[in-house]
Protein backbone atom coordinates (compact mmCIF):
# COMPACT_ATOMS: atom_id res chain seq x y z
CA UNK A 1 0.00 0.00 0.00
CA UNK A 2 3.17 2.18 0.73
CA UNK A 3 4.86 1.62 -2.13
CA UNK A 4 1.69 2.04 -4.20
CA UNK A 5 1.34 5.70 -2.50
CA UNK A 6 4.86 6.60 -3.12
CA UNK A 7 5.40 5.91 -6.57
CA UNK A 8 1.64 7.68 -6.90
CA UNK A 9 3.37 11.11 -5.49
CA UNK A 10 6.45 9.99 -7.63
CA UNK A 11 4.58 10.64 -10.40
CA UNK A 12 2.38 13.55 -9.04
CA UNK A 13 5.61 15.70 -7.78
CA UNK A 14 7.50 14.99 -10.91
CA UNK A 15 4.78 16.07 -13.08
CA UNK A 16 4.37 18.79 -11.54
CA UNK A 17 8.03 19.57 -11.25
CA UNK A 18 8.17 19.09 -14.82
CA UNK A 19 4.65 21.68 -15.91
CA UNK A 20 6.34 24.50 -13.79
CA UNK A 21 9.73 24.16 -15.68
CA UNK A 22 7.72 24.26 -18.62
CA UNK A 23 5.47 26.90 -18.11
CA UNK A 24 8.81 29.25 -17.11
CA UNK A 25 10.54 28.32 -19.91
CA UNK A 26 7.16 29.14 -21.71
CA UNK A 27 7.35 32.50 -20.11
CA UNK A 28 10.56 32.88 -21.23
CA UNK A 29 10.10 32.24 -24.78
CA UNK A 30 6.82 32.82 -25.72
CA UNK A 31 6.92 36.18 -27.87
CA UNK A 32 4.64 38.71 -26.56
CA UNK A 33 2.82 39.03 -23.92
CA UNK A 34 -0.42 37.78 -24.07
CA UNK A 35 0.98 34.26 -25.40
CA UNK A 36 3.32 34.55 -21.62
CA UNK A 37 -0.30 34.61 -20.17
CA UNK A 38 -1.28 30.92 -21.43
CA UNK A 39 2.86 29.80 -20.74
CA UNK A 40 2.16 31.27 -17.04
CA UNK A 41 -1.25 29.72 -16.73
CA UNK A 42 0.67 25.69 -17.19
CA UNK A 43 2.49 26.91 -14.11
CA UNK A 44 -0.52 28.04 -11.87
CA UNK A 45 -2.64 25.44 -12.39
CA UNK A 46 -1.05 21.77 -13.69
CA UNK A 47 1.97 22.91 -11.89
CA UNK A 48 0.66 23.83 -8.46
CA UNK A 49 -2.16 21.34 -8.82
CA UNK A 50 0.30 18.31 -9.47
CA UNK A 51 2.98 18.85 -6.78
CA UNK A 52 -0.09 19.59 -4.09
CA UNK A 53 -1.67 16.19 -5.10
CA UNK A 54 1.46 14.50 -4.57
CA UNK A 55 2.08 16.48 -1.45
CA UNK A 56 -1.70 15.44 -0.06
CA UNK A 57 -0.50 11.64 -1.00
CA UNK A 58 2.14 11.82 1.23
CA UNK A 59 0.47 13.27 4.54
CA UNK A 60 -2.40 11.37 4.43
CA UNK A 61 -5.74 11.90 5.76
CA UNK A 62 -4.61 14.88 8.02
CA UNK A 63 -4.95 18.62 8.83
CA UNK A 64 -1.95 18.96 6.84
CA UNK A 65 -4.26 17.95 3.71
CA UNK A 66 -6.63 20.00 4.76
CA UNK A 67 -4.96 23.19 4.61
CA UNK A 68 -3.09 21.85 1.44
CA UNK A 69 -6.57 21.59 -0.33
CA UNK A 70 -7.65 24.78 0.88
CA UNK A 71 -3.82 26.20 -0.68
CA UNK A 72 -5.09 24.03 -3.85
CA UNK A 73 -8.58 25.73 -3.95
CA UNK A 74 -7.36 29.47 -3.78
CA UNK A 75 -4.63 28.46 -5.93
CA UNK A 76 -7.08 27.68 -8.46
CA UNK A 77 -9.30 30.87 -7.22
CA UNK A 78 -6.84 33.51 -7.45
CA UNK A 79 -4.20 32.60 -9.93
CA UNK A 80 -6.81 33.26 -13.49
CA UNK A 81 -8.47 35.79 -11.86
CA UNK A 82 -5.32 37.37 -11.33
CA UNK A 83 -4.62 36.87 -15.11
CA UNK A 84 -7.52 37.68 -16.36
CA UNK A 85 -7.29 41.35 -14.71
CA UNK A 86 -3.44 41.44 -16.15
CA UNK A 87 -4.59 40.37 -19.48
CA UNK A 88 -7.58 43.13 -19.07
CA UNK A 89 -5.98 46.13 -18.06
CA UNK A 90 -2.77 45.05 -20.80
CA UNK A 91 -5.16 45.10 -23.47
CA UNK A 92 -6.34 48.60 -22.25
CA UNK A 93 -3.43 49.84 -22.00
CA UNK A 94 -3.06 49.63 -25.42
CA UNK A 95 -1.45 45.90 -26.07
CA UNK A 96 -2.58 44.17 -28.63
CA UNK A 97 -2.21 40.28 -28.94
CA UNK A 98 0.24 39.57 -31.66
CA UNK A 99 -1.28 36.79 -34.36
CA UNK A 100 -0.30 34.73 -37.23
CA UNK A 101 0.16 36.84 -40.45
CA UNK A 102 -0.53 39.34 -39.02
CA UNK A 103 2.88 41.59 -40.53
CA UNK A 104 2.70 44.99 -39.33
CA UNK A 105 0.11 44.70 -35.82
CA UNK A 106 1.25 43.37 -32.65
CA UNK A 107 3.57 46.54 -31.75
CA UNK A 108 3.30 46.30 -28.09
CA UNK A 109 3.51 49.65 -26.30
CA UNK A 110 7.16 50.13 -24.35
CA UNK A 111 8.88 47.51 -25.99
CA UNK A 112 11.27 50.38 -26.16
CA UNK A 113 11.36 50.55 -22.80
CA UNK A 114 13.74 47.26 -23.00
CA UNK A 115 16.64 49.10 -23.88
CA UNK A 116 16.85 50.96 -20.74
CA UNK A 117 15.40 49.18 -17.70
CA UNK B 1 -10.39 49.28 -15.17
CA UNK B 2 -11.14 47.02 -12.58
CA UNK B 3 -14.27 48.26 -11.14
CA UNK B 4 -16.40 47.00 -14.64
CA UNK B 5 -14.93 43.42 -14.37
CA UNK B 6 -18.03 41.21 -12.72
CA UNK B 7 -15.38 38.07 -12.78
CA UNK B 8 -13.18 40.60 -10.48
CA UNK B 9 -16.14 41.80 -8.33
CA UNK B 10 -17.52 38.36 -7.38
CA UNK B 11 -13.93 36.45 -6.93
CA UNK B 12 -13.27 39.31 -4.50
CA UNK B 13 -16.41 39.29 -2.90
CA UNK B 14 -15.88 35.22 -2.17
CA UNK B 15 -12.49 35.89 -1.12
CA UNK B 16 -13.20 38.65 1.55
CA UNK B 17 -15.11 36.50 4.14
CA UNK B 18 -11.65 33.85 3.76
CA UNK B 19 -9.10 36.12 4.49
CA UNK B 20 -10.91 37.73 7.50
CA UNK B 21 -11.00 34.19 8.51
CA UNK B 22 -7.99 33.62 7.55
CA UNK B 23 -6.95 36.34 9.79
CA UNK B 24 -9.40 35.44 13.00
CA UNK B 25 -7.49 32.46 12.36
CA UNK B 26 -3.94 33.42 12.75
CA UNK B 27 -4.65 35.84 15.79
CA UNK B 28 -6.21 33.12 18.07
CA UNK B 29 -4.24 30.50 16.73
CA UNK B 30 -0.82 32.47 17.18
CA UNK B 31 -0.81 30.69 20.41
CA UNK B 32 -0.09 27.20 18.62
CA UNK B 33 1.28 28.05 15.36
CA UNK B 34 3.00 30.73 13.58
CA UNK B 35 1.12 34.55 14.28
CA UNK B 36 -0.68 36.52 16.21
CA UNK B 37 -1.43 39.92 16.31
CA UNK B 38 0.41 41.43 13.87
CA UNK B 39 0.00 39.29 11.06
CA UNK B 40 -3.69 39.42 11.47
CA UNK B 41 -4.29 42.69 11.90
CA UNK B 42 -2.13 42.92 8.05
CA UNK B 43 -4.20 40.29 6.54
CA UNK B 44 -7.62 41.66 7.80
CA UNK B 45 -6.68 45.38 6.67
CA UNK B 46 -5.75 43.46 2.95
CA UNK B 47 -9.05 41.97 3.16
CA UNK B 48 -9.98 45.45 3.36
CA UNK B 49 -7.61 47.05 1.14
CA UNK B 50 -8.73 44.46 -1.62
CA UNK B 51 -12.07 45.36 -1.20
CA UNK B 52 -11.35 49.28 -1.84
CA UNK B 53 -9.06 48.78 -4.49
CA UNK B 54 -11.94 47.05 -6.63
CA UNK B 55 -14.84 49.03 -5.42
CA UNK B 56 -13.22 52.32 -4.66
CA UNK B 57 -11.66 53.65 -1.39
CA UNK B 58 -15.80 55.57 -0.88
CA UNK B 59 -16.73 51.90 -1.09
CA UNK B 60 -14.60 50.81 1.43
CA UNK B 61 -14.95 53.52 3.52
CA UNK B 62 -18.66 52.78 3.85
CA UNK B 63 -17.86 49.57 4.89
CA UNK B 64 -15.33 50.76 7.66
CA UNK B 65 -15.64 54.52 7.99
CA UNK B 66 -12.58 56.65 8.20
CA UNK B 67 -14.03 57.76 12.36
CA UNK B 68 -14.27 54.22 13.14
CA UNK B 69 -10.48 53.60 11.92
CA UNK B 70 -9.23 56.78 13.49
CA UNK B 71 -10.46 56.08 16.82
CA UNK B 72 -9.69 52.48 16.71
CA UNK B 73 -5.93 53.71 16.12
CA UNK B 74 -5.53 54.56 19.69
CA UNK B 75 -7.89 51.85 21.01
CA UNK B 76 -5.44 49.70 20.64
CA UNK B 77 -2.62 51.21 22.33
CA UNK B 78 -4.99 51.68 25.36
CA UNK B 79 -6.25 48.13 25.51
CA UNK B 80 -2.43 47.07 25.83
CA UNK B 81 -1.47 49.59 28.47
CA UNK B 82 -4.87 48.95 29.94
CA UNK B 83 -3.83 45.31 30.37
CA UNK B 84 -0.65 46.70 32.12
CA UNK B 85 -2.64 48.67 34.39
CA UNK B 86 -5.06 46.28 35.50
CA UNK B 87 -2.24 44.21 36.48
CA UNK B 88 -1.08 46.95 38.77
CA UNK B 89 -4.23 47.68 40.00
CA UNK B 90 -4.81 43.57 40.87
CA UNK B 91 -1.38 44.13 43.00
CA UNK B 92 1.18 42.84 40.21
CA UNK B 93 4.04 44.52 38.40
CA UNK B 94 3.29 46.56 35.48
CA UNK B 95 2.75 44.16 32.35
CA UNK B 96 2.18 40.86 34.62
CA UNK B 97 -1.02 39.18 33.43
CA UNK B 98 -0.87 36.44 36.11
CA UNK B 99 -3.60 38.10 38.08
CA UNK B 100 -5.90 37.99 35.65
CA UNK B 101 -6.93 34.35 35.93
CA UNK B 102 -7.61 32.46 38.58
CA UNK B 103 -3.89 30.44 38.65
CA UNK B 104 -1.15 31.76 36.68
CA UNK B 105 -1.34 29.71 33.44
CA UNK B 106 -4.85 30.92 32.53
CA UNK B 107 -3.60 34.48 33.55
CA UNK B 108 -1.13 34.82 31.26
CA UNK B 109 -3.36 32.82 28.58
CA UNK B 110 -5.56 35.72 28.96
CA UNK B 111 -3.29 38.33 28.98
CA UNK B 112 -1.94 37.09 26.33
CA UNK B 113 -4.80 36.97 24.03
CA UNK B 114 -6.11 40.39 25.13
CA UNK B 115 -2.74 41.95 24.19
CA UNK B 116 -2.28 40.29 21.15
CA UNK B 117 -5.96 41.86 20.33
CA UNK B 118 -5.00 45.42 21.11
CA UNK B 119 -2.10 44.84 18.39
CA UNK B 120 -4.01 43.57 15.90
CA UNK B 121 -6.59 46.56 16.41
CA UNK B 122 -4.09 49.25 16.19
CA UNK B 123 -1.99 47.40 13.32
CA UNK B 124 -5.09 46.56 11.19
CA UNK B 125 -6.34 50.40 12.01
CA UNK B 126 -3.19 51.81 10.98
CA UNK B 127 -2.71 49.78 7.47
CA UNK B 128 -6.20 51.45 6.79
CA UNK B 129 -6.02 54.68 7.87
CA UNK B 130 -2.79 55.00 5.51
CA UNK B 131 -4.43 53.29 2.87
CA UNK B 132 -7.03 55.68 3.07
CA UNK B 133 -5.30 58.63 3.48
CA UNK B 134 -3.11 57.70 0.41
CA UNK B 135 -5.52 55.50 -1.81
CA UNK B 136 -8.27 58.19 -1.48
CA UNK B 137 -5.94 60.65 -3.16
CA UNK B 138 -4.62 57.80 -5.55
CA UNK B 139 -8.04 57.61 -6.66
CA UNK B 140 -8.50 61.43 -7.14
CA UNK B 141 -5.05 61.33 -9.35
CA UNK B 142 -6.03 58.95 -11.34
CA UNK B 143 -9.24 60.34 -12.23
CA UNK B 144 -7.84 64.01 -12.97
CA UNK B 145 -5.64 61.67 -14.70
CA UNK B 146 -8.74 60.48 -16.97
CA UNK B 147 -10.19 63.50 -17.63
CA UNK B 148 -7.48 64.52 -20.14
CA UNK B 149 -7.42 61.17 -21.97
CA UNK B 150 -9.43 60.26 -24.61
CA UNK B 151 -9.66 56.36 -24.11
CA UNK B 152 -11.44 56.36 -20.89
CA UNK B 153 -11.12 52.49 -19.94
CA UNK B 154 -10.75 53.13 -16.42
CA UNK B 155 -14.36 55.08 -15.95
CA UNK B 156 -16.99 53.21 -14.65
CA UNK C 1 17.53 37.29 -4.30
CA UNK C 2 20.51 39.39 -5.46
CA UNK C 3 19.09 38.99 -8.82
CA UNK C 4 16.42 41.03 -7.65
CA UNK C 5 18.41 43.56 -5.91
CA UNK C 6 20.05 43.93 -9.39
CA UNK C 7 16.69 44.05 -10.65
CA UNK C 8 16.18 47.21 -7.93
CA UNK C 9 19.16 49.03 -8.96
CA UNK C 10 19.11 48.74 -12.79
CA UNK C 11 15.75 49.64 -12.94
CA UNK C 12 14.22 53.41 -13.09
CA UNK C 13 10.54 52.98 -13.75
CA UNK C 14 9.34 52.80 -10.25
CA UNK C 15 6.62 50.23 -10.60
CA UNK C 16 9.17 47.92 -11.37
CA UNK C 17 11.31 48.95 -8.41
CA UNK C 18 8.11 48.09 -6.05
CA UNK C 19 7.71 44.68 -8.01
CA UNK C 20 11.21 43.77 -7.28
CA UNK C 21 11.01 44.35 -3.79
CA UNK C 22 7.87 42.01 -3.82
CA UNK C 23 9.77 39.44 -4.83
CA UNK C 24 12.99 39.82 -2.67
CA UNK C 25 10.34 39.56 0.08
CA UNK C 26 8.80 36.63 -1.29
CA UNK C 27 11.93 34.70 -1.72
CA UNK C 28 13.17 36.39 2.06
CA UNK C 29 10.50 35.22 3.75
CA UNK C 30 10.83 31.51 2.03
CA UNK C 31 14.57 31.86 3.65
CA UNK C 32 13.10 32.26 6.76
CA UNK C 33 11.17 29.06 6.42
CA UNK C 34 13.96 27.33 5.53
CA UNK C 35 15.89 29.20 8.62
CA UNK C 36 12.71 27.73 10.83
CA UNK C 37 12.15 31.10 11.71
CA UNK C 38 8.37 30.90 11.11
CA UNK C 39 7.02 33.79 12.73
CA UNK C 40 9.52 35.98 10.73
CA UNK C 41 8.64 34.70 7.72
CA UNK C 42 4.94 35.36 8.68
CA UNK C 43 5.84 38.68 9.17
CA UNK C 44 7.67 39.46 6.23
CA UNK C 45 5.03 37.66 4.14
CA UNK C 46 2.55 39.86 5.33
CA UNK C 47 4.14 43.10 5.52
CA UNK C 48 6.79 42.91 3.03
CA UNK C 49 5.45 41.12 0.56
CA UNK C 50 1.74 42.41 0.52
CA UNK C 51 1.28 45.46 2.66
CA UNK C 52 4.48 47.45 1.87
CA UNK C 53 3.97 46.63 -1.58
CA UNK C 54 0.36 48.32 -1.96
CA UNK C 55 1.10 51.02 0.02
CA UNK C 56 4.25 52.17 -2.02
CA UNK C 57 1.44 51.21 -5.24
CA UNK C 58 -1.01 53.41 -3.68
CA UNK C 59 1.58 56.76 -3.30
CA UNK C 60 3.37 55.99 -6.62
CA UNK C 61 -0.38 56.51 -8.02
CA UNK C 62 -0.36 60.02 -6.71
CA UNK C 63 3.77 60.81 -7.51
CA UNK C 64 5.68 60.49 -10.69
CA UNK C 65 6.82 57.11 -11.69
CA UNK C 66 9.76 57.41 -13.37
CA UNK C 67 13.21 58.21 -10.90
CA UNK C 68 14.83 61.56 -11.19
CA UNK C 69 18.21 62.07 -12.93
CA UNK C 70 20.82 62.02 -10.78
CA UNK C 71 22.50 65.61 -10.23
CA UNK C 72 25.80 64.70 -8.81
CA UNK C 73 27.88 61.99 -9.27
CA UNK C 74 27.21 58.75 -7.38
CA UNK C 75 30.81 57.43 -6.57
CA UNK C 76 31.04 59.42 -2.48
CA UNK C 77 27.49 57.85 -1.87
CA UNK C 78 28.86 54.27 -3.47
CA UNK C 79 32.17 54.61 -1.10
CA UNK C 80 30.87 55.20 1.56
CA UNK C 81 28.09 52.54 1.69
CA UNK C 82 30.74 50.13 0.75
CA UNK C 83 32.63 51.19 3.96
CA UNK C 84 29.95 50.63 6.12
CA UNK C 85 29.42 47.38 4.64
CA UNK C 86 32.80 46.32 4.85
CA UNK C 87 32.94 47.45 8.54
CA UNK C 88 29.54 45.39 9.12
CA UNK C 89 30.69 42.05 7.25
CA UNK C 90 34.25 42.42 9.59
CA UNK C 91 32.38 43.04 12.37
CA UNK C 92 30.26 39.57 11.60
CA UNK C 93 33.77 37.48 11.86
CA UNK C 94 34.13 38.02 15.24
CA UNK C 95 30.87 36.46 16.08
CA UNK C 96 30.33 32.83 17.04
CA UNK C 97 29.38 30.02 14.16
CA UNK C 98 26.15 30.10 13.42
CA UNK C 99 23.55 27.71 14.98
CA UNK C 100 26.24 26.22 18.07
CA UNK C 101 24.74 25.29 21.01
CA UNK C 102 27.08 26.94 23.37
CA UNK C 103 27.18 30.28 21.82
CA UNK C 104 26.67 33.49 24.01
CA UNK C 105 22.95 34.11 22.65
CA UNK C 106 22.02 30.48 23.87
CA UNK C 107 23.22 30.42 27.07
CA UNK C 108 21.71 33.58 28.53
CA UNK C 109 17.85 33.64 28.70
CA UNK C 110 17.47 31.31 25.85
CA UNK C 111 17.08 28.09 27.66
CA UNK C 112 14.70 29.50 29.97
CA UNK C 113 12.26 30.61 27.84
CA UNK C 114 12.05 27.21 26.06
CA UNK C 115 11.92 25.32 29.06
CA UNK C 116 9.10 27.50 31.53
CA UNK C 117 7.39 29.23 28.47
CA UNK C 118 4.48 26.44 28.12
CA UNK C 119 4.49 25.63 32.02
CA UNK C 120 4.35 29.57 32.92
CA UNK C 121 2.31 30.80 30.79
CA UNK C 122 0.33 27.83 29.19
CA UNK C 123 0.99 28.50 25.27
CA UNK C 124 2.90 26.78 23.25
CA UNK C 125 4.36 28.73 20.68
CA UNK C 126 7.95 29.73 22.58
CA UNK C 127 7.71 33.07 19.98
CA UNK C 128 4.36 34.21 20.53
CA UNK C 129 5.05 33.37 24.61
CA UNK C 130 8.23 35.97 24.44
CA UNK C 131 6.45 38.72 22.66
CA UNK C 132 3.77 38.80 24.70
CA UNK C 133 4.46 38.46 28.61
CA UNK C 134 7.86 37.97 29.03
CA UNK C 135 8.77 40.98 26.58
CA UNK C 136 5.56 42.66 27.16
CA UNK C 137 7.63 46.07 27.06
CA UNK C 138 8.86 45.64 23.72
CA UNK C 139 5.62 45.24 22.26
CA UNK C 140 4.19 48.29 24.05
CA UNK C 141 6.84 50.25 22.42
CA UNK C 142 6.39 48.57 19.38
CA UNK C 143 2.80 49.33 19.12
CA UNK C 144 3.01 52.60 20.20
CA UNK C 145 5.81 53.09 17.08
CA UNK C 146 2.91 51.65 14.87
CA UNK C 147 0.59 54.37 16.50
CA UNK C 148 2.62 56.91 16.27
CA UNK C 149 3.31 56.36 12.27
CA UNK C 150 -0.41 56.40 11.31
CA UNK C 151 -0.59 59.22 13.69
CA UNK C 152 2.18 61.12 11.26
CA UNK C 153 0.69 60.05 8.04
CA UNK C 154 -2.23 61.21 8.81
CA UNK C 155 -1.34 64.31 10.19
CA UNK C 156 0.95 65.37 7.12
CA UNK C 157 -1.49 64.06 4.71
CA UNK C 158 -4.86 65.57 5.57
CA UNK C 159 -2.92 68.63 6.36
CA UNK C 160 -1.79 69.25 2.88
CA UNK C 161 -5.14 68.39 1.91
CA UNK C 162 -7.04 71.26 3.26
CA UNK C 163 -4.76 73.51 2.40
CA UNK C 164 -5.28 72.37 -1.37
CA UNK C 165 -8.96 72.32 -1.37
CA UNK C 166 -10.70 73.86 1.34
CA UNK C 167 -13.88 73.79 0.57
CA UNK C 168 -14.03 70.02 -0.13
CA UNK C 169 -16.17 67.15 0.90
CA UNK C 170 -13.38 65.57 2.36
CA UNK C 171 -13.52 68.69 5.22
CA UNK C 172 -16.06 66.11 7.12
CA UNK C 173 -13.49 63.53 7.00
CA UNK C 174 -10.82 65.87 8.28
CA UNK C 175 -12.68 66.60 11.15
CA UNK C 176 -13.55 63.20 12.16
CA UNK C 177 -9.56 62.66 11.80
CA UNK C 178 -8.90 65.55 14.65
CA UNK C 179 -11.27 63.89 16.76
CA UNK C 180 -10.25 60.50 16.46
CA UNK C 181 -6.48 61.26 17.10
CA UNK C 182 -6.58 63.91 19.85
CA UNK C 183 -6.60 61.79 22.50
CA UNK D 1 12.35 12.36 0.91
CA UNK D 2 14.17 12.17 -2.66
CA UNK D 3 11.21 12.88 -4.39
CA UNK D 4 10.63 16.20 -2.20
CA UNK D 5 14.14 17.44 -3.26
CA UNK D 6 13.34 16.37 -7.21
CA UNK D 7 10.24 18.63 -6.88
CA UNK D 8 12.16 21.57 -5.09
CA UNK D 9 15.03 21.18 -7.64
CA UNK D 10 12.55 21.93 -10.31
CA UNK D 11 10.84 24.83 -8.55
CA UNK D 12 14.01 26.32 -8.09
CA UNK D 13 14.87 26.09 -11.38
CA UNK D 14 11.28 27.73 -12.15
CA UNK D 15 11.85 30.46 -9.94
CA UNK D 16 15.34 31.25 -11.54
CA UNK D 17 13.71 31.40 -14.84
CA UNK D 18 10.93 33.68 -13.79
CA UNK D 19 13.29 35.52 -11.99
CA UNK D 20 14.83 36.12 -15.65
CA UNK D 21 11.89 37.14 -17.09
CA UNK D 22 10.63 39.56 -14.01
CA UNK D 23 14.52 41.59 -14.72
CA UNK D 24 14.20 41.73 -18.66
CA UNK D 25 10.45 41.99 -19.29
CA UNK D 26 10.06 44.90 -21.87
CA UNK D 27 6.44 45.93 -20.74
CA UNK D 28 5.06 46.06 -16.81
CA UNK D 29 2.64 43.66 -17.41
CA UNK D 30 5.63 40.82 -18.23
CA UNK D 31 6.83 41.79 -14.55
CA UNK D 32 3.38 41.47 -13.35
CA UNK D 33 3.30 38.39 -14.95
CA UNK D 34 6.63 36.77 -13.96
CA UNK D 35 6.01 38.41 -9.98
CA UNK D 36 2.88 36.26 -9.69
CA UNK D 37 4.25 33.14 -10.83
CA UNK D 38 7.05 33.75 -8.45
CA UNK D 39 4.40 34.37 -5.43
CA UNK D 40 2.30 30.50 -7.33
CA UNK D 41 6.01 29.37 -7.20
CA UNK D 42 7.05 30.21 -3.63
CA UNK D 43 3.78 29.51 -2.10
CA UNK D 44 4.79 25.61 -3.84
CA UNK D 45 8.16 26.04 -2.35
CA UNK D 46 7.01 26.41 1.20
CA UNK D 47 5.29 23.50 1.33
CA UNK D 48 7.93 21.37 0.26
CA UNK D 49 10.25 22.92 2.30
CA UNK D 50 7.91 22.23 5.15
CA UNK D 51 7.45 18.33 3.80
CA UNK D 52 11.09 18.07 3.81
CA UNK D 53 12.31 19.85 6.72
CA UNK D 54 9.45 17.48 8.55
CA UNK D 55 7.54 20.15 10.02
CA UNK D 56 4.55 19.97 7.36
CA UNK D 57 2.67 22.01 10.08
CA UNK D 58 3.05 25.62 8.73
CA UNK D 59 1.13 25.73 5.75
CA UNK D 60 -0.46 28.91 7.30
CA UNK D 61 2.32 31.30 5.76
CA UNK D 62 1.56 29.11 2.25
CA UNK D 63 -2.23 30.13 2.90
CA UNK D 64 -1.43 33.82 3.85
CA UNK D 65 1.02 34.05 0.21
CA UNK D 66 -1.64 32.72 -1.59
CA UNK D 67 -3.54 35.69 -0.63
CA UNK D 68 -1.29 38.20 -0.66
CA UNK D 69 -0.08 37.41 -4.37
CA UNK D 70 -3.66 38.03 -5.88
CA UNK D 71 -3.85 41.50 -3.32
CA UNK D 72 -0.64 42.62 -4.71
CA UNK D 73 -1.30 41.90 -8.38
CA UNK D 74 -3.88 43.77 -8.52
CA UNK D 75 -3.06 46.61 -6.38
CA UNK D 76 0.10 46.66 -9.22
CA UNK D 77 -2.82 47.29 -11.79
CA UNK D 78 -5.12 49.14 -10.42
CA UNK D 79 -2.47 52.27 -9.48
CA UNK D 80 -0.46 52.08 -12.74
CA UNK D 81 -0.71 54.93 -14.85
CA UNK D 82 -1.10 54.46 -18.39
CA UNK D 83 0.20 56.83 -19.74
CA UNK D 84 3.34 56.75 -18.02
CA UNK D 85 4.64 53.57 -19.46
Amino acid sequence: MTIIVDILSWFFLVAGGAFCIIGMVGILRMPGMFARLHAASVTDTLGAGFIIIGLILQAGFTLVSAKLIIIMGLILLTSPVATHALAQAALHAGNRPKVAHDETGGHIAGEDESSNS
Amino acid sequence: MMRDTIILRVVVKLLLPVILLFALYVQFHGDYGPGGGFQAGVAAAAAIILYGMIFGVMAARAVVPQRVVHTLIPLGVLIFAGTGVAGLLLDANYLDYTPLGSEQKAGQHLGILIVEAGVFVTVASTMLAIFYAFGGRAEDALADDETDKPDDWRRE
Amino acid sequence: MVAAVFGVIRAHNLFVVVMMGGIYSFLMATVMVALDAVDVAMTEAAVGAGMSTVLMLAVLGLVKTREAPLRHSPVIPLIVCLLTGGALIYGTIDLPPFGRADNPQNQHVAPYYLENAKKETGAPNVVTAVLASYRGYDTLGEVTVIFTGGIGVLVLLTAVRRRRRPEDSSAADDAGAEKGTAP
Amino acid sequence: MTMFAVAMIAVLVSLALAMVRAIAGPTLFDRVLAVNSTGTLAVLALALIGFVTGRPEFLDIAILYTLLNLVGTIAVLRYFHPSEN
